[in-house]
């Protein structure tokens, strides 16, 4: 239980980054915390006690296994992360060159 | 009905061929995308005489892991409430699809318009037709992700700035849904919604189910953009292209939002207003304040768009009231509304988009001034925004009369005059654009463009027959089918593990 | 199992230095950081495959971060200014969601299996089915490609996705004039 | 871009051909050992963002690797799709594995999993040079 709360506080610590920080790479860093947090809750779920990675490496192997699926489940999770850090931070480049800055309050074109 | 996957097969493999294709002539990818969009449409109305055969609900297991006894393998679960979704996807987006072809003149880089396009329809069929959690985020991811680039489609200033906001929030739900996903593998070991629905049934709902159902509704409401998570909506939707923002406000938040929600909630969590009062009260008062709070907003409204975005608010907040009062009239006016309007909102931000063409601008104040006829986009804007206010004959009509039916049922009369007022209040701002933009103008009439006009027809057709065959077609055929899978709530499970 | 703990609070720490510190090259690397250790926490928990990709896509993460940074500026200068009423009113308002939420999973968490002793349903019918049916040695590659493989056609078109949407908002035009 | 200085174009030379075949190994060998597509694909990436970083580059060379990554993406993730199709044609299942499954510890079994290693290999790896091409290289590769 302990380290699941672990990644709980560190989920925190991204969404405290993504209310509070002005500045949007910040932003973008929080982000990435709050997807290291996911994902490594999820990873933390299928551990198995004593046991061994899921692979085979001779035939008369005994099955203590950990749980594979929340394995594959989060290497999804890692890429669709990668795909969305980068698109943030190429929004954030173009919002850079347009204004000139990164603060987020000085970027308020769009009215009420 | 072995042709599910090519509900996201297609669009997948148009999406990856409109690269290669564009290098040799890049008016090709056009002609990908409306073939594809086209053949969508195709399927999805073939599925609606096909699925009865089937007794409505239809298991694909793919790559041959049988569900039964235990589910390996990743389902596709296709019962009416996804024909619904299916069906009123690809009529929008094919009419999407030939709005675009000469809209797209405006813009640079045709292709990725096209590759993004396609993405983002392949990523709304596959979450309305998967049976399975997981590929229910990843699917939603690449709607999301596609729509996060398609709303800075133009990068300009203000285009940047929508994306950037829209992108934190989003993912901010999106992430939120990852966890109440892991959340739910931890306690049932399995990723089948109908499998988790069986495991869920027979533990007691402790602090840990209501854990899961607050972080999932906070994910699907962010989605959904319902107040009060609603801020970013109006900046996204207005910056998009034309027919993006039909396709957005048209059936993306609800695909999203409404749509995962009603499937989670009602079948796979197996919630009702009898077992949990005060969650559906909770949605039931979002969706009042919603429709409340925003219809004022979108009085004071100066731009085109932006108050069409601000509309879209205050419609999924009477959607949310259904689903708040979840009886069975409540049930229908939902479903009803979800698909008419994705057809009127659709047609209404198509005109949106010729009328900027024309003039150049979306402030209502300068199009005043403007010295030009628009008669037919008028006369559409007009039947559109009639529809989505609840005048009969059209569609919009009766979405809003089984809500306050519903709230009558409840015998909450207050909730139903509300209802019935803020209609006409939705009647007045959106006819505030017809009365200001398109009558009593002097200046040469417009031309229309021939493609433009038949997406424009397409649509305003669909509204008038199926107001019109309501109670004859679209109702005891579809809507009364899709209904009956919402109230079914928890039976889901079995139906899906027996077939 | 300490070196477990040792390094989700090592992730902690450096997650908040990347949060708070001024210069934005050093928070990139405290990205970095906490990276590393979510890689590093991947081999203690078994799973090979994931630290593999979890160190090459930090690495890139963190490439890609620098030059954002370096194209753009290295100093948060928002941290100069004023605190207004606002931003504490923020401040306030995450505290008592921060504290509420961290109440509310405490107990829900109390509810799941206890750590290290998942239940694993699905998961040991993949273990037999994947070797003897599949010939797969690598079960999680059994799990990503053949079970669960349209998830993977799904993944790989995200990514698809997010290059040509890079490349879509990295365009120098956007609409005609 | 600029490049860098001579030590580190040396080790670079020394190197690149290596972390190229590992990337090769590990999206080969996804079925027997840790990796596969994405893993293998992101080495070979990483490969090419080395070669740039330590020598520099000129826009041409850059327009040009952005033209040849976004030609492979599109192949990678088609001929991706083609196998799950190829499972609905053959065995009228979508993604069925339809290769015969040969011996485990084989290179040559378990059925599609390696030729879909492969395909997503190439398509992450073409990818991720494009997305690093675009943000990190040139300013704006594309003008059209």
């Amino acid at each position: 239980m302990v380290p699941y709360l672990c990644c709980i506080i560190l989920f925190l610590i991204g969404i405290y980054a993504i209310l509070t920080k002005r500045n949007l790479i910040k932003i973008a860093i929080g982000f990435c915390l709050l997807e290291y947090a996911v994902n490594l809750f999820f990873a933390l779920i299928g551990y198995k006690k004593d046991a061994l990675a899921p692979i085979y490496t001779n035939v008369s192997q005994s099955k203590n296994f950990v749980d594979p699926i929340p394995q594959a489940l989060v290497l999804t999770a890692i890429v669709i992360g990668l795909g969305t850090t980068a698109l943030l931070l190429s929004v954030a480049v173009r919002i850079y060159e347009k204004y000139k800055t990164l603060d987020i309050k000085e970027i308020k074109r769009l009215k009420e | 009905m072995n042709y599910l996957p090519l509900f996201t097969a297609l669009p997948l493999l148009g999406a990856f061929l409109t690269p290669l294709l564009s290098k040799i002539w890049e008016r090709l990818s056009d002609i990908i995308g409306s073939i594809i969009t086209t053949f969508l449409l195709i399927l999805s109305i073939y599925s609606i005489f096909l699925l009865p055969i089937f007794g409505d609900l239809y298991v694909y297991e793919i790559g041959k892991w049988p569900i039964r006894p235990i589910p390996l393998g990743i389902v596709f679960t296709f019962d009416s409430l996804s024909l619904l979704m299916v069906l009123a996807i690809n009529l929008l987006s094919f009419a999407c699809a030939v709005y675009s072809i000469n809209y797209l003149d405006n813009y640079t880089a045709r292709w990725k318009f096209w590759t993004l396009f396609l993405l983002l329809i392949a990523g709304l069929n596959g979450v309305a037709i998967t049976g399975d959690l997981f590929n229910l985020f990843v699917f939603i991811e690449i709607s999301a992700i596609s729509s996060y680039a398609l709303v800075a489609f133009g990068v300009e200033k203000e285009d940047l700035e929508a994306s950037f906001k829209y992108q934190v929030i989003g993912e901010v739900g999106g992430l939120t849904i990852l966890l109440a996903i892991a959340l739910i593998y931890a306690k049932t070991s399995t990723l089948n919604m109908a499998d988790i629905a069986n495991t869920f049934l027979n533990e007691n709902k402790g602090t840990l189910f209501w854990f899961i159902i607050s972080l999932l509704t906070f994910g699907f409401l962010i989605k959904s953009a319902l107040f009060p998570f609603h801020f970013w909506l109006p900046d996204a939707h207005s910056q998009a292209p034309a027919p993006i923002s039909a396709i957005l406000s048209g059936i993306f938040i609800k695909t999203l939002g409404v749509y995962t929600l009603f499937r989670l909630i009602f079948n796979v969590f197996g919630l009702n207003r009898n077992n949990a009062p005060h969650y559906f009260n909770l949605l039931l008062i979002l969706g009042i304040l919603s429709i409340i709070i925003t219809s004022f907003i979108t009085l004071k409204q100066e731009n085109y768009k932006r108050l069409l975005a601000y509309s879209t608010i205050s419609q999924i907040g009477y959607i949310f009231v259904g689903l708040g009062l979840s009886n069975f009239f409540g049930i229908i006016g939902a479903l009803t509304l979800i698909f008419a309007h994705a057809l009127s909102k659709g047609l209404l931000f198509l005109t949106a988009g010729s009328v900027e063409r024309e003039a150049g601008t979306l402030d209502i104040n300068e199009l005043t001034l403007l010295k030009k006829r628009m008669s037919f986009y008028g006369l559409v804007y007009t039947l559109g925004a009639l529809s989505l206010a609840g005048i009969p004959p059209f569609l919009g009509f009766f979405p809003k009369l089984f809500l306050i039916l519903g709230a009558i049922k409840e015998k909450m009369l207050g909730l139903a005059i509300i209802l019935g007022i803020f209609s006409i209040l939705t009647l007045a701002y959106l006819l505030k654009i017809t009365n200001k933009v398109f009558t009593n103008k002097e200046g040469e009439e417009v031309k229309e463009n021939s493609l433009s006009a038949i997406s424009f027809l397409f649509l305003v057709f669909l509204i008038f027959i199926f107001g019109i065959f309501y109670f004859n077609y679209l109702q005891p055929n579809l809507i009364n089918k899709a209904s009956e899978v919402v109230i079914r709530g928890i039976e889901y499970a079995r139906l899906v593990l027996m077939k | 199992m300490i070196e477990l703990y040792i390094l989700l609070i090592a992730s902690i720490g450096a997650g908040i230095v990347a949060v708070e510190i001024k210069d934005l090259l050093a928070s990139a690397i405290s990205l970095g950081i906490v990276g590393f250790s979510v890689a590093i926490i991947f081999i203690l928990v078994q799973a090979p495959d994931l630290a593999i990709v979890q160190i090459v896509v930090e690495v890139l993460t963190v490439i890609i971060f620098v030059a954002v940074i370096l194209k753009t500026t290295h100093i948060d200068t928002t941290l100069e200014n004023k605190m207004e009423v606002r931003d504490y009113l923020t401040k306030g308002v995450f505290v008592i969601f921060g504290i509420f939420f961290l109440i509310f999973s405490i107990s829900a968490l109390k509810e799941l299996p206890e750590f290290g002793k998942p239940i694993m349903k699905i998961a040991s019918h993949y273990l037999a089915k994947g070797f003897e049916e599949i010939k797969a040695a690598n079960q999680v590659a059994a799990v990503i490609l053949d079970f669960r493989g349209y998830d993977t056609l799904g993944e790989a078109t995200v990514l698809f996705t997010s290059v040509i949407g890079v490349l879509t908002i990295l365009r120098k035009i956007g609409k005609k004039k | 871009m600029r490049g860098m200085t001579i030590i580190v174009k040396t080790i670079t030379k020394l190197l690149v051909g290596l972390i190229f075949l590992y990337g090769i190994y590990i999206i080969t060998h996804g079925h027997l050992t840790p990796g596969g597509g994405f893993a293998g694909g992101v080495i070979i990436s990483a490969s090419f963002i080395l070669l740039i970083l330590a020598f520099g580059s000129e826009e041409i060379k850059e327009r040009i690797g952005y033209i040849y990554s976004s030609i492979f993406e599109s192949i990678g993730g088609l001929l991706f799709v083609f196998i799950a199709l190829f499972g609905l044609l053959l065995g009228s299942y979508f993604f069925y594995n339809f290769l015969p499954k040969g011996k485990v510890f084989m290179l040559f079994s378990s059925g599609i999993i390696p030729l879909c290693n492969v395909a997503i290999g190439i398509k992450v790896g073409a990818g991720l040079f494009a997305i690093f091409l675009a943000i990190a290289a040139t300013r704006f590769i594309m003008k059209e």
